[in-house]
């Protein structure tokens, strides 16, 4: 028999989440006792929302909207494991008008999502540049004004649109956060306490056949996307190329010598250094490494 | 039969030239530097991504349809309930307005999280229509003659007789006029709530699967199937509209004043009146919350956004953002107003005078109100800029539709006989607006005025969340993101109230405009 | 017990308080019609018929007085179906054929216009609308509308009939054709009857009595009995003895 | 050369397809009003009398059949000011009070109301309603209101005048007073007149000729001159000259 799970997702179909359709279509999370239910994400999908209003157990969320929600609301958040060990968001800029470290960013119009603002300025902060002298504006995730230069750069996926713009005709550049000090995970998997209380066999199941999942998927990143082509990529507006150059980007973001998900001590003092320039003041208890450990 | 068919094919004369206007403009990337594309290209595009269209067209049609359907039975209902009764009237105002003026952006997520399946979009598509039906059944009900009404109250008519057989057939047009704006408006909250649903399917989803490639052909071909099922429904609500308009103008104009009707009553009942009529919409607010069981953390009822700003130990600090982004709002707001009213007005009089034009227009007018502005964004920032002639641009493309087609409406309903005293003698078409069509439409133009003013805080808002990241919308998106629930209600609540004294302002002037001029005045 | 008036009004008085000026629209007026009788108004413009009509009817409420239709309270009555109504406007309903804004009444009376179809097309016969009942108050002349609205208040056979110049936008011969038909239809159903009208023969053939009024305030300056026998005939309108009555109208009216 | 007819129309056809029906309205219908005349048409309900004043003011096109106004088409007369009418509904703008329906005109043509102001004052008095100035059209009679659209008609001293039905609400004395004062402006203005009536004795009072029209289709029937000298007195009502020519007016309209 299986147990009822249900994870909710950061985003729309792509190979961000290609792991766990893997997974999915190969039977591990049934195997490993669950009967998941899976939660596509969008712009205005808050994950952590859907799993305090009960209506899934677990979340992909990004750590310093979780940890701020822990501090700053007393959001009973635990934060179980970490999909990409290096957050995939950089600065994505034109190649004819490379911006290829923050002081580039002087003089310049930054278009970034209106949630990700004081993470551009503590991470402009950390290299010594003063915020206001870089013009941000808001993002709404289509690179349109980046390719027509009417930005100069974007924070977006690395892993993602610089196969966007090359489409477009335009060659792409870019940076990513983590390598100039914003040193924080992403995707990071967010359970409630009393989830964690209830369900946690459930939890280590989803962990274990998850990382399998992940495992298969990325031993070759060209293999898998293509049969999810009429399933989960149906419909998406996305193309196959495109998942099999954002599979093939986020390998080196996950991994790690721990596996995939590792939450390890110095990957959790990394995120929360990085989170306190932000005035993000969290601690590791808010960590539960244990549910890997068993995984 | 022959004049119609040459209107028809002058209509169809013009909507080609626009195209081929575009075509030409699209080919040699004449705007934004080519991001328009050309109509050739979005179709080319279209027929490449058609096995992706049926599910999503599917689900978008589905809940804008019932959307549609449940919000304009609830409309009319209402609009007839509060026809019998100006106290309710008064006393549901605020809730009405909230339906309106709540930003999609933040109710989306909300909805999402207390319901499920396809409700939250069925929901927001319904509200997206209830406002505008509504005002249009009210405004309808209100304006029937009563020269006719006395004829079935002078044979013991009760109130119900005389609604049923007076006002309500009188009403259909404005009624038709409310269904037309509501069109666009069910399909664009269907996409909208799937933007905050997370579901698979839709033309929503689609269009967020879509926004990051960067193909602005595949984002208006989605715009244009969107565009043409809110097209298909206005075409056929214009239709029965047009053939219904000639037996229910009056043969002459009612020359009757309304009599004084509501006797102000006691000081206390008065008193009453007014703290029920704030009190309400508080209350519902809060019974919502309790009925939805929602969390704490992210369902605020009034007390709770009361204790968020004023008590709580971040309050002064949450007070200030607040104070500091409608510092920002506000100015560019008024502005957006008085835009968004003009280009209103200017299209309800063009609509008279070039009646040509405007219908060539109609299918431009319909994508700006069913594209989702996402989408329309990056091309918008590229033409105009992320300044204030952009925010304005987006405030009249959100507060115009619903302003244009009610008074376009009421002018339509004017008597021919009453037109016929400036022709005779020589009036040029102007004159014969400004003396006679505009003054006995004015009842007409003040529900339009009360249609345009308390989006317009809405519209700024979108402009700022999608573009200049400034204000009360930059605040609210930002918020979503660090699960700041006290701030979110806090924006909410305060757009809504600020909605609804800009209203209440109309109000007062349209009382006191139209008692002087002896007009029955629907609010 | 004695039948109740078909029409009584005691000291019905009504000041109007318009934006150009304040108006005493009437003063004091009381005024009995016994069940069956004829009964005209006349008198100079804006002295306050309508506003007698409008006051028994129920539309607008007296300043002071009393109102009563055969014994009950103005909208009582006319629930019942008891009362029926001409207006100076004919008051049609535009997206309604001539047939259907015809059969208005029947339906507010909650009747079945289907099972009245006959009553209804020999009263559209009767204003020579033959052909037009299918056509819209649009369609329509200024007479033939006037006449729609006749049509609309004789339909239900009303008891008590209220009519406020019904024959202004007629023609001479159809106007005379139509006070024979309405003295007919009147006499036929035992009705009381209230007439306002401007033409004194017209008031004098009709009616048992005919009240003259005077502007500024509206007020009762006589009445006059008129003793012809029933049925009239249309040589009476050239009989001296019709002139006589006629020319006591006259007087009443212009000057005392 | 010949001064051009005031109002001249010309093998004039109209037919209407209503909802109910076809109708002939006007068959073939040429009339010739020489400048300075006074012409009334008379004729039963529905027989196209309005339809002939409204086709003659350019508010209706005509099937077949040319129009002419002072020589020039009807909508340039219009611009010119040539023209005035008054409806037969009277037509008023709702929220204007009487003064400022009266003015309606005035600044339809570019004048300026307030350099005419006496003369808009004196309108409102020729007609009886000093003291309603202020008073917006649903706080009058029915007669009142007609008698703002008489005023606001004569405010523009038109040298081409169309009335249509304009004193159908009116009682007798005050029908007789405006009859005379028509007369008087008429001659002072030197303008031509065509007056849509059922009162035979007031078109035969007031007209050089009285045109009877019948009806399906609507067409004319028959000129009939009127001799009697300028200016005419009332006393002229009584005279048995009046009466054979009223006579022979019915005749028209009455027989084969
Ligand atoms: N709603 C109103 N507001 C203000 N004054 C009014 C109103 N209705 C009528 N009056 C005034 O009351 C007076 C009487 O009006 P009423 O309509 O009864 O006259 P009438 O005798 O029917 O005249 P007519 O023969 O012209 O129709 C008029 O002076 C008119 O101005
Ligand atoms: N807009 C219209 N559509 C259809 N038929 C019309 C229209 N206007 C007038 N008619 C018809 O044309 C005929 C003549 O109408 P008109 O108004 O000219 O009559 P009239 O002589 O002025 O009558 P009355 O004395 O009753 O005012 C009538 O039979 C009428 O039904
Ligand atoms: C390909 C891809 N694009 C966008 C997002 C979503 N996203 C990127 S940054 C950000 C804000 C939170 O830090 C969000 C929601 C995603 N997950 N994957
Ligand atoms: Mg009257
Ligand atoms: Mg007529």
């Amino acid at each position: 028999a299986t147990s009822p799970l249900t994870m909710q997702a950061a985003w729309i179909n792509d190979a961000e989440f290609a792991g766990y359709f893997l997974g999915m279509d190969q039977g591990y999370y049934t195997d490993a006792g669950l009967d998941l239910e899976y939660l596509s994400g969008g712009p205005d999908v808050i994950p952590e929302s859907t799993i305090i209003a009960g209506r899934a157990d677990l979340a992909l969320t990004t750590p310093d909207t979780t940890i701020k929600a822990i501090t700053e609301q007393g959001a009973p958040f635990k934060i179980i494991g970490a999909q990409y060990q290096k957050n995939p968001i950089g600065i994505v800029s034109l190649a004819k008008n490379p911006i290829n470290e923050p002081k580039d960013l002087i003089g310049k119009t930054l278009a970034v999502p209106p949630v990700n603002v004081i993470s551009v300025e503590a991470m402009l902060k950390m290299n010594g540049i003063d915020p206001s002298e870089v013009n941000i504006v808001p993002y709404a995730y289509d690179p349109t004004p980046l390719v027509r230069g009417e930005i100069d750069a974007s924070l977006d996926f690395t892993t993602n649109v610089p196969f966007t713009i090359s489409q477009a005709g335009e060659e792409a550049t870019s940076f990513l956060l983590y390598d100039f000090g914003y040193t924080i995970y992403n995707d990071t998997v967010v359970v409630t306490e009393d989830v964690l209380a209830e369900k946690r066999d459930l939890l280590v199941a989803w962990l274990s056949a998850s990382k399998k999942g992940w495992e298969e998927n990325l031993a070759d990143p060209t293999v898998w996307p293509p049969k999810f082509a009429d399933t989960y990529f149906k419909g998406t507006g996305r193309s196959i190329e495109n998942e099999v150059y954002f599979n093939t980007a986020q390998k080196p973001l996950m991994e790690s010598p721990e596996g995939y998900f590792a939450l390890t001590g110095d990957g959790i003092e990394a995120c929360l250094s990085a989170l306190g320039e932000v005035g993000i003041v969290g601690s590791a208890d808010m960590f539960d490494t244990s549910l890997l450990a068993e995984a | 039969m022959r004049r119609h068919a040459v209107w028809q094919s002058t209509g169809l004369r013009n909507a080609l030239i626009l195209l081929a206007l575009w075509e030409i403009i699209g080919q040699l990337g004449l705007v934004a530097g080519g991001a328009l594309p050309p109509p050739s290209d979005i179709l080319i595009r279209l027929w490449q991504d058609r096995g992706d269209y049926p599910n999503h067209i599917g689900a978008t049609l589905y809940a804008s349809v019932m959307g549609f359907l449940i919000g304009n039975a609830v409309a009319i209902a209402a609009g007839v309930a509060f026809a019998l009764s100006p106290a309710l009237l008064r006393l549901f105002r605020g809730i009405n307005i909230a339906a309106f003026a709540l930003p999609p952006i933040a109710i989306a997520p909300i909805l999402a999280l207390t319901m499920s399946g396809m409700a939250p979009r069925i929901t927001l598509a319904a509200l997206g229509v209830y406002f505008v039906t509504m005002t249009a059944t009210v405004i309808g009900l209100s304006q029937a003659d009563s020269r006719a009404e006395d004829v079935v109250r002078a044979y013991g008519g009760s109130r119900w007789t005389v609604l049923r057989l007076v006002q309500f057939r009188g009403a259909v047009p404005s009624i038709l006029a409310g269904l037309r704006i509501a069109a666009p408006n069910a399909v664009l909250g269907a996409i909208l709530a799937e933007f905050g649903g997370g579901g698979r399917w839709g033309l929503g989803t689609y269009l967020l699967g879509s926004l990051g490639r960067g193909e602005p052909d595949r984002l208006w071909g989605i715009g244009l199937i969107a565009t043409l099922i809110a097209g298909l429904s206005y075409a056929g609500f214009a239709l029965l509209s047009r053939r219904l308009l000639g037996a229910t103008k009056a043969v002459t104009l009612n020359t009757a004043v309304p009599t004084g009707g509501t006797a102000s009553t006691c000081l206390s009942a008065r008193v009453r009146m007014a703290l029920a009529t704030v009190l309400l919409p508080f209350a519902l607010w809060w019974a919502l919350i309790k009925l939805s069981g929602a969390p704490a953390m992210i369902a605020k009822t009034p007390g709770d956004v009361f204790e968020y700003l004023f008590l709580s130990q971040g309050a002064a600090a949450a007070q200030a953002r607040l104070l500091a982004a409608l510092a920002e709002t506000l100015p560019i707001t008024f502005i957006g107003m008085a835009a968004g009213l003009a280009f209103a007005f200017l299209l309800a009089i063009l609509s008279r005078l070039m009646p040509r034009f405007i219908e060539a227009f109609m299918p431009v007018a319909l994508i700006t109100q069913t594209m989702p502005l996402v989408a329309l964004t990056p091309l918008l920032v590229l033409i105009l800029g992320r300044g204030p002639s952009l925010t304005l641009w987006i405030t009249i493309s959100v507060t115009f539709f619903p302003a244009f087609v009610t008074l376009a409406q009421g002018i339509a309903l004017v008597p021919k006989s009453a037109e016929d005293l400036p022709r005779a003698y020589g009036a040029s078409r102007w004159t014969e607006m400004r003396m006679v069509t505009i003054p006995a439409s004015l009842p007409y133009l003040f529900a339009a005025t009360r249609l345009t003013v308390p989006r317009a805080l809405l519209g700024v808002m979108i402009a700022e969340w999608l573009a200049t990241g400034r204000g009360l919308g930059n605040l609210l998106n930002q918020s979503r993101g660090y699960l700041d629930y006290g701030m979110i209600w806090s924006v909410a609540a305060v757009s809504v109230i600020l909605s609804v004294v800009f209203y209440q302002l109309v109000v007062v002037a349209e009382r006191q405009v139209l008692a002087r001029l002896g007009m029955a005045t629907p609010e | 017990m004695r039948q109740p008036d078909g029409i009584a009004l005691t000291g019905v008085s009504k000041t109007f308080t318009g934006r150009g000026k304040v108006v005493e629209a009437l003063r004091e007026v009381t005024l009995a019609c016994p069940p069956g009788s004829f009964t005209s108004i006349i008198g100079p413009s804006g002295c306050g018929k309508s506003t007698v009509m409008r006051i028994a009817l129920g539309l607008e409420t007296a300043d002071a007085g009393e109102v009563r239709v055969a014994g009950q309270r103005s909208l009582e009555a006319a629930r019942q179906g008891i009362t029926g109504v001409a207006f100076q406007d004919a008051a049609l309903l535009p997206w309604r054929s001539v047939r259907r804004n015809v059969e208005v009444p029947l339906e507010v009376l909650g009747r079945t216009p289907r099972a009245e179809a006959a009553q209804v097309q020999a009263m559209i016969d009767l204003v020579g609308l033959k052909g037009y009942e299918n056509s819209l108050p649009g369609e329509l002349s200024g007479g033939m509308r006037q006449r729609v609205a006749i049509a609309r208040a004789l339909v239900t056979h009303p008891q008590v009939l209220f009519m406020d110049e019904p024959f202004g936008a007629l023609d001479q011969i159809l106007r005379r054709q139509m006070n024979v038909e309405l003295q007919r239809i009147w006499a036929d159903t035992g009705s009381t009857a209230l007439l306002v009208t401007h033409g004194i023969d017209e008031a004098v053939f009709l009616s048992d009595r005919v009240v003259v009024m005077h502007a500024n305030p509206g007020r009762i300056a006589g009445v006059i009995d008129v003793p012809f026998d029933r049925p009239r005939q249309p040589p009476l309108f050239s009989d001296p003895a019709f002139h006589k009555v006629c020319d006591r109208v006259a007087e009443a009216l212009h000057g005392n």
